[in-house]
């Protein structure tokens, strides 16, 4: 099974590199389709590795040494396991689209080549962080599909906001890896390894404030990576990218590595229940306060970031409350229906050139019937609506929240939810349906290549089926994740669900309702709340005020003021002092004899004064 | 394989002397093939060396003066022998790289005398002689930034020379000191590092020989607040000037750290450890902040050097086998890094006559396999893991959370800033559109720039992905050192701290 | 009684005088003899010491000092003859060519 | 009891002839002066037992040394007093008194050495010419050699300085006048 493992690991690296030789040559069609295929083959072989698992169990294998140093031994390491295989599966099968899709998308694009060597870099990364049997490995993952992802987002560098998202996002997530590594050294002090299998082993011998420390530097890794607050503004900056780096980056798999990371850790924070409430109370807070700013945007792929924003949240808040399998299976469905959603945008954008306000756009439908069915599904799933993925992952979660009696973190989803399923509504209506308003500004739309629509089928298809293997899923993740009981009555239950997927429909039904009649009135725009929400309130402005201003007003002060007027200045007037005195004392040299002779009787008589007063300690 | 190490310190000053005598067209493939052949040699002593052996190998020993206790005394451990080898790898690297026409001639020379003195450092046992490399590096160094550095060089040069020479004194001062101590212990004068090891110096005595060698060290480094010569000689020195300086010269003084503050003071270095790592972490911010503050690109990567030496001797200073063997290895790492940014802003250089960063822009599209080059070296700076910058900046951090872990956290905002200064540089100048019209017509990356920054690529890659080779023959030598610490601590404080460095478990 | 402090004291006023001579002639020719107070002075030091301490390195040293004074005043005659044939003057104050 | 009277005889006529040779404004009383002064010191010698350096003193000062300022003094116009030009006079005697008493002030004091050992001690029954010559000939047997080439180089450039004639100029030294001009 080995060579499944390693294929899969290595077929997207090779695609990378192969691709990387033509990168700076014009469009050429081969790269793209070598690198799908490539890709293609890693998904193959990871589900192979899915079955295996399920059969076999485990597997883990030890490539090479990779650090090594006093007692510190940190090898490249791979495990398939069942969280694994699970993680592999999603990113290869939503990889393996995303590049088809490409080929597509990127069609005239001249950094064609380009686009595809870094896409297969991302995909290897994001294997390494999954596959990877201790936390350093995880951590190159971690770092590399950073890269990648710096690398996407400003792929169209010569646009300065692109470049500017990108450093962003990188930025962003090294604050956040700081605490990772935090995290990591505390680990390494107390366990003396870094791998899973032996920090988990030792875990229970720990004090439990060291753990708890862990724990939260952990998750602070997590935070920068997931987007969540107040790390959150850089992933709806991050829309700068091209589409399909946002399906596949910034909604299916990397922005979910905080996730898989906690849900990894399980053993971790199942031990502290306590900071797990805490992740959950973030993630509900995520959850609402992103969902709010996706109902008032007009940014077509901004509202989608917020969603995912908004959907990671609620996997928080299960992987938070100890419900690790149910964070995983969110994550899973999500994957399936959030990048369908993304790639149905692109297709969206590529029939408006890369317009992305929706209030230019509406009645689409006529145009793009079958983009218009798939995000429109995609959206059904968003929302919750059985039968559909996101009905079962997300109706789980809001189960979970309520069983831990946290009633408050329930009724913040509860409300999450309803206003998923308007924002959903709102964008498909504003972009298919209502006014033609894309004519006013002369568009003409055309639906996508045929060969991209059936590359989003497979998409289409997880998000309506893959809610119904959820008790197939449960049996095969808490072979290793820990179980999760659910203690509510039959009759609560049912209430409960009926309840959320009340508010599911009301929310779609009220999206519908509103944008047939031509939504809200203009009025509504002055409010304060919706100035607040479409300011995204105003955190970025705040970060932009009081902490890029002064950190560039503080170092320009530093280097002008401290290192120039300070430090060298105190340098150079110590030479200078020097070199005074010796203009100074040049005069002394008069050239005459007799004043020499002078200077030198003065020097005898110091130093006779010096052997009067001055006794050497004998 | 006897006579190697000497081999290897005077083949190059031979080799330039000999170099008067070549005619003016053929002394840069002269230069090149001298130091690829001293390149060679520092390999064949690897491919000799006996990773399984932490003490000194290849020993020569000739008594120079017995009765002064000076002597000739050659010998490489594990710590040493990689410093060596990126020495005249970078040599080789800068002189194939060489793009002056300018009395092409004596610079080779100047440049080939330089790696004698760097060598000699590196292998050199009696503290004597380390003394005489040591103050003799700077003499080439003056030279090059004086004789073909930008508007400024002699200000910068002189800077450079007295500045890096008055801490040296002072150290000087030290050693003739600790040569005095070792004579009334034993009754005999030896200057040779071996035999000093083995002397327990009193407490009193250690602090001041600690601050007189931290001095001569520290300046060198150059560590907070003595860094301001740094940035000119930077500034003004040639390209190859400042690759030599930024790679090897600056090692020279965190090598000096691992090599006698350390094993000789170890209660000293207990004692100052604190206010040490201190220092580190201003330099590490203040540096970093001072690189994105920077409008000269030469600049930014001089200040960024600043920050990452910051992280080497707090890794020097972890006391434990992670953070010593992480911060030789980061050593190598930034002088291969940092060798390569220094030559790539020398190939923008060349071009422009400019390394202003509101000059550039959007160079990414004119010189994409220039921009790849940087953007790998970039990362590497930045510390990405599977890039070289990483594996030394993770064990340096790693060792010295054992110490503090509210200082490392500190030290580590250095990663976010450097992130933040490197990433704000690339962007400028080559992201966006080109605004200035000289940069459309820009040339790419030629064969000879080519053929000096692949194998800097190439090593990037390789030592990140398998740094074990190093790792181990460093950590080798780093654990007998810190047994000898260990033994030699006079006080009980720094037998409990050396013992808690060095084990796992209680970490808050 | 004669003691050691005596002498040494006559030393050091002989010693005074000659710096007087030093520093208040600017005559070449006198200057040197200002100089022979100075040898000598110090002479007689050396050779009181010599006797009080019974022991001869003191002699000795005054025997080399006249030594050398013999040839200071062989080869200071020969520069300052020279100076004069040249200058027409031994005037210190004609002498400035070590200005700073 | 003579050796008090001698003592003092001779350090009232010693410090009386230097200060003619100090302060004589012509050059001939100041050299009869020095020459006097020197034949005192011998005086002391005697006194101090030093026999043998005592005639030295004589022979080497009031003979040669003196003979040769005597010679020297022929080149140079002696019968005019001599003009200097005496600049802060203060200064001078300030500094020489400042250093005299200093001097005085060290030598009065006890000192530090007084158990110093003898490393020539002189032997019983043994003269002081036949020690001096013990000493010479043994310790000091190379740089009494040295002092007799010293002295004889000195000799040889004494001669050739001396004899140089007189409107013969080196080309060095012309360069260096109008070096000297040109810089004032």
């Amino acid at each position: 099974m080995e060579k499944y493992l390693y294929t899969a690991l290595f077929a997207p690296l090779v695609s990378s590199l192969f691709v990387a030789l033509f990168a700076s040559r014009p469009k050429m069609l081969f790269t793209g389709v070598i690198a799908s295929i490539l890709i293609a083959i890693s998904m193959v072989s990871s589900f192979v590795l899915l079955i295996d698992v399920n059969t076999h169990g485990a597997l883990h294998v030890n490539m090479m040494d990779w650090i090594v140093a006093g007692n510190l031994y940190i090898p490249f390491g791979f495990v398939v396991d069942e969280v694994s295989v699970i993680m592999m599966v999603t990113v290869t099968l939503v990889s393996t689209v995303v590049h088809i899709y490409s080929i597509g998308y990127m069609d005239h694009d001249k950094s064609f080549n380009r686009f595809f060597s870094y896409l297969s870099a991302f995909v290897f990364s994001m294997m390494i962080l999954v596959m990877s049997d201790n936390f350093v490995g995880l951590f190159i993952g971690w770092e590399g599909v950073g890269l990648c992802s710096w690398l996407l987002i400003g792929f169209w560098y010569h646009k300065h906001s692109a470049s500017w998202a990108a450093n962003e996002a990188f930025i962003m997530n090294r604050i956040a890896d700081l605490g990772m590594l935090m995290g990591l050294f505390l680990i390494y002090w107390n366990v003396g390894s870094l791998q899973y299998e032996e920090v988990f082993a030792t875990l229970k011998d720990l004090d439990s404030v060291v753990v708890a420390t862990i724990g939260i530097f952990l998750f602070i890794g997590a935070m920068g990576k997931s987007a969540q607050f107040p790390l959150h503004t850089w992933l709806a900056d991050a829309m700068e990218g091209p589409t399909p780096v946002s399906a596949l980056i910034h909604a299916a798999t990397m922005v979910t590595a905080g996730v898989y990371l906690v849900i990894r850790c399980g053993e971790l924070y199942s031990m502290i229940p306590d900071v797990g409430f805490a992740i959950a109370s973030l993630g509900a807070f995520v959850a609402l306060f992103a969902a709010s700013m996706a109902l008032v945007n007009n940014d077509l792929k901004r509202i989608i970031a917020y969603s995912t924003l908004s959907q990671l949240g609620y996997m928080f808040v299960a992987a938070g409350l100890g419900a690790y399998w149910i964070a995983l299976f969110h994550l899973m469905t999500h994957a399936f229906f959030k990048s369908l959603l993304f790639l149905g945008a692109g297709n969206v954008m590529h029939a408006m050139h890369d317009e992305l306000n929706i209030k230019k756009m509406g009645g689409l439908y006529g145009s793009m019937k079958a983009t218009a069915i798939l995000m429109s599904v995609a959206s059904v799933a968003l929302a919750g609506i059985y039968p559909l993925a996101g009905f079962f992952s997300k109706d789980k979660i809001l189960e979970v929240a309520f069983n831990e009696g946290a009633y408050f973190l329930w009724f913040a989803l509860f409300i999450g939810a309803g206003l998923t399923a308007f924002y959903s509504f709102r964008l498909v209506m504003l972009v298919f349906f209502g006014e033609k308003e894309y004519i006013k500004h002369g568009f003409h739309p055309h639906e996508a290549q045929p060969f991209v629509i059936y590359a989003l089928l497979p998409l289409g298809l997880l998000a309506v089926i893959a809610g119904w293997f959820e008790h197939q899923f449960e049996g095969f993740t808490t072979r290793l994740l820990a179980r999760y009981e659910i203690h509510i009555s039959h009759g609560i239950e049912i209430v409960l669900i009926g309840a959320t997927l009340c508010i599911a429909v009301g929310g779609i039904a009220f999206a519908i309702y509103k944008y047939q009649r031509g939504g809200f009135s203009k009025t509504w725009e002055e409010g304060f709340f919706y100035k607040l929400l479409s300011n995204q309130y105003y955190i970025p402005k705040v970060y932009e005020l009081y902490i890029m201003r002064p950190f560039t007003m503080l170092s320009q002060f530093v280097w002008q003021k401290i290192d120039m007027k300070v430090v060298d200045f105190t340098v150079d007037s110590i030479a200078r002092t020097i070199y005074k005195t010796g203009e100074k004392s040049r005069k002394m040299q008069s050239g005459n004899l007799s004043d020499m002779l002078r200077w030198m009787v003065v020097g005898m008589v110091v130093l006779l004064v010096l052997a009067l007063f001055y006794r050497p300690m004998a | 394989m006897e006579h190697i190490l000497s081999l290897l310190v005077f083949f190059p000053a031979v080799a330039g002397l000999l170099g008067f005598l070549v005619a003016k067209e053929s002394i840069r493939a002269y230069g090149i093939s001298v130091s690829v052949i001293e390149f060679c040699l520092s390999l064949i002593l690897w491919i000799g060396f006996d990773s399984a052996n932490a003490g000194y190998q290849f020993v020569e020993y000739y008594a120079f003066i017995p009765s002064y206790g000076m002597s000739y005394y050659l010998g490489v451990d594990g710590i040493s022998l990689f410093l060596v080898i990126l020495s005249t790898f970078i040599t080789m690297i800068a002189l194939i790289g060489l793009s002056i026409e300018k009395d092409i001639k004596n610079l080779i020379i100047s440049v080939l005398f330089l790696e004698m003195t760097m060598v000699g450092v590196f292998l050199i046992l009696d503290v004597i002689w380390f003394y005489a490399f040591w103050e003799l590096s700077l003499v080439p160094m003056l030279y090059i930034i004086g004789g073909w550095g930008g508007e400024r060089r002699m200000y910068a040069a002189i800077k450079f020379f007295l500045y890096t020479f008055a801490g040296s004194v002072l150290m000087l001062v030290g050693i003739l000191y600790m040569g005095f101590l070792y004579y009334e212990a034993t009754g005999i004068w030896s200057f040779a590092l071996p035999d000093w090891y083995l002397l327990q110096v009193p407490f009193k005595a250690q602090l001041w020989l600690f601050g007189a060698f931290f001095l001569g060290f520290a300046i060198k480094v150059p560590m907070f607040p003595f860094h301001t010569w740094l940035p000119y000689a930077h500034g003004q020195a040639p390209t190859i000037g400042s690759v030599i300086l930024a790679a090897v010269l600056l090692k020279m003084g965190s090598y000096g750290f691992v090599r006698f503050s350390l094993p000789l003071f170890p209660d000293a270095t207990v004692y100052f450890l604190i206010p040490v790592a201190i220092i580190c972490i201003i330099m590490v911010i203040y540096a970093a902040m001072i690189a994105y503050a920077q409008e000269d690109m030469k600049q930014v990567i001089a200040y960024s050097s600043i920050s990452h030496m910051g992280i080497v001797i707090l890794g020097t200073f972890a006391m434990n086998a992670e953070g010593i063997t992480g911060s030789i290895f980061l050593m190598l790492s930034h002088g291969i890094v940092s060798g390569a940014l220094f030559m790539l802003v020398g190939v923008i250089y060349d071009r422009r006559h400019t390394k202003m960063i509101r000059d550039f822009g959007g160079l990414a599209q004119v010189m994409p396999n220039f921009a790849t080059v940087y953007g790998i070296m970039l990362m590497a700076s930045v510390g990405l893991p599977l890039t070289v910058g990483f594996v030394g900046e993770f064990l340096s951090l790693v060792g010295f959370y054992r110490i503090s872990w509210i200082l490392t956290l500190l030290a580590g905002t250095g990663i976010i800033l450097g992130a933040v200064y490197m990433l704000v540089l690339y962007k400028k100048s080559f992201f966006g559109q080109v605004v200035h019209e000289e940069n459309r017509s820009l040339k790419d990356l030629n064969a000879k720039e080519l053929s000096a920054l692949i194998p800097l690529v190439l090593l990037v890659a390789i030592l990140g992905i398998y740094p074990k080779p190093l790792l181990s023959t460093i950590d080798m030598s780093v654990q007998k050192m810190l047994v000898l610490m260990d033994q030699k601590a006079i006080e009980p404080a720094t037998k409990e701290l050396i013992m808690k460095a060095n084990s796992i478990g209680g970490t808050h | 009684m004669i003691t050691l402090t005596h002498y040494l004291i006559l030393t050091g006023l002989l010693f005074a005088i000659g710096l007087v001579g030093v520093m208040r002639r600017t005559n070449l020719l006198m200057l040197f003899f200002s100089t022979e107070i100075l040898l000598n002075a110090v002479n007689i030091g050396f050779v009181a010491v010599s006797k009080y301490y019974g022991d001869f390195t003191g002699q000795m040293f005054a025997f080399f000092i006249i030594a050398v004074a013999a040839s200071e005043v062989a080869v200071g005659l020969g520069l300052l003859i020279l100076w004069y044939k040249r200058n027409g003057s031994v005037d210190l104050n004609s002498l400035q060519m070590m200005k700073g | 009891m003579y050796e008090v009277i001698a003592f003092y005889i001779f350090s009232i006529l010693t410090v009386g002839m230097f200060g003619i040779v100090v302060m004589s404004k012509n050059a001939l009383y100041a050299m009869s002066a020095l020459a006097g002064g020197m034949i005192f010191i011998s005086g002391f010698f005697f006194i101090l037992d030093a026999e043998f350096l005592g005639v030295v003193q004589i022979v080497v000062y009031s003979g040669a040394i003196m003979a040769l300022y005597a010679f020297g003094m022929m080149f140079f116009d002696t019968t005019r007093d001599v003009s200097e030009k005496m600049r802060s006079k203060k200064i001078a005697y300030t500094l020489s008194i400042i250093s005299a008493v200093l001097i005085v002030a060290i030598l009065c004091m006890p000192l530090v050495s007084e158990s110093i050992e003898a490393s020539y001690p002189a032997m019983e029954n043994v003269g002081n010419i036949q020690m001096v010559g013990l000493i010479l000939f043994t310790k000091y047997l190379v740089p009494f050699e040295l002092a007799a080439i010293m002295l004889l180089v000195a000799m040889i450039s004494g001669i050739v300085l001396a004899s140089k004639k007189m409107d013969e100029h080196l080309a060095i030294e012309e360069d260096e006048c109008e070096m000297l001009k040109e810089g004032k």
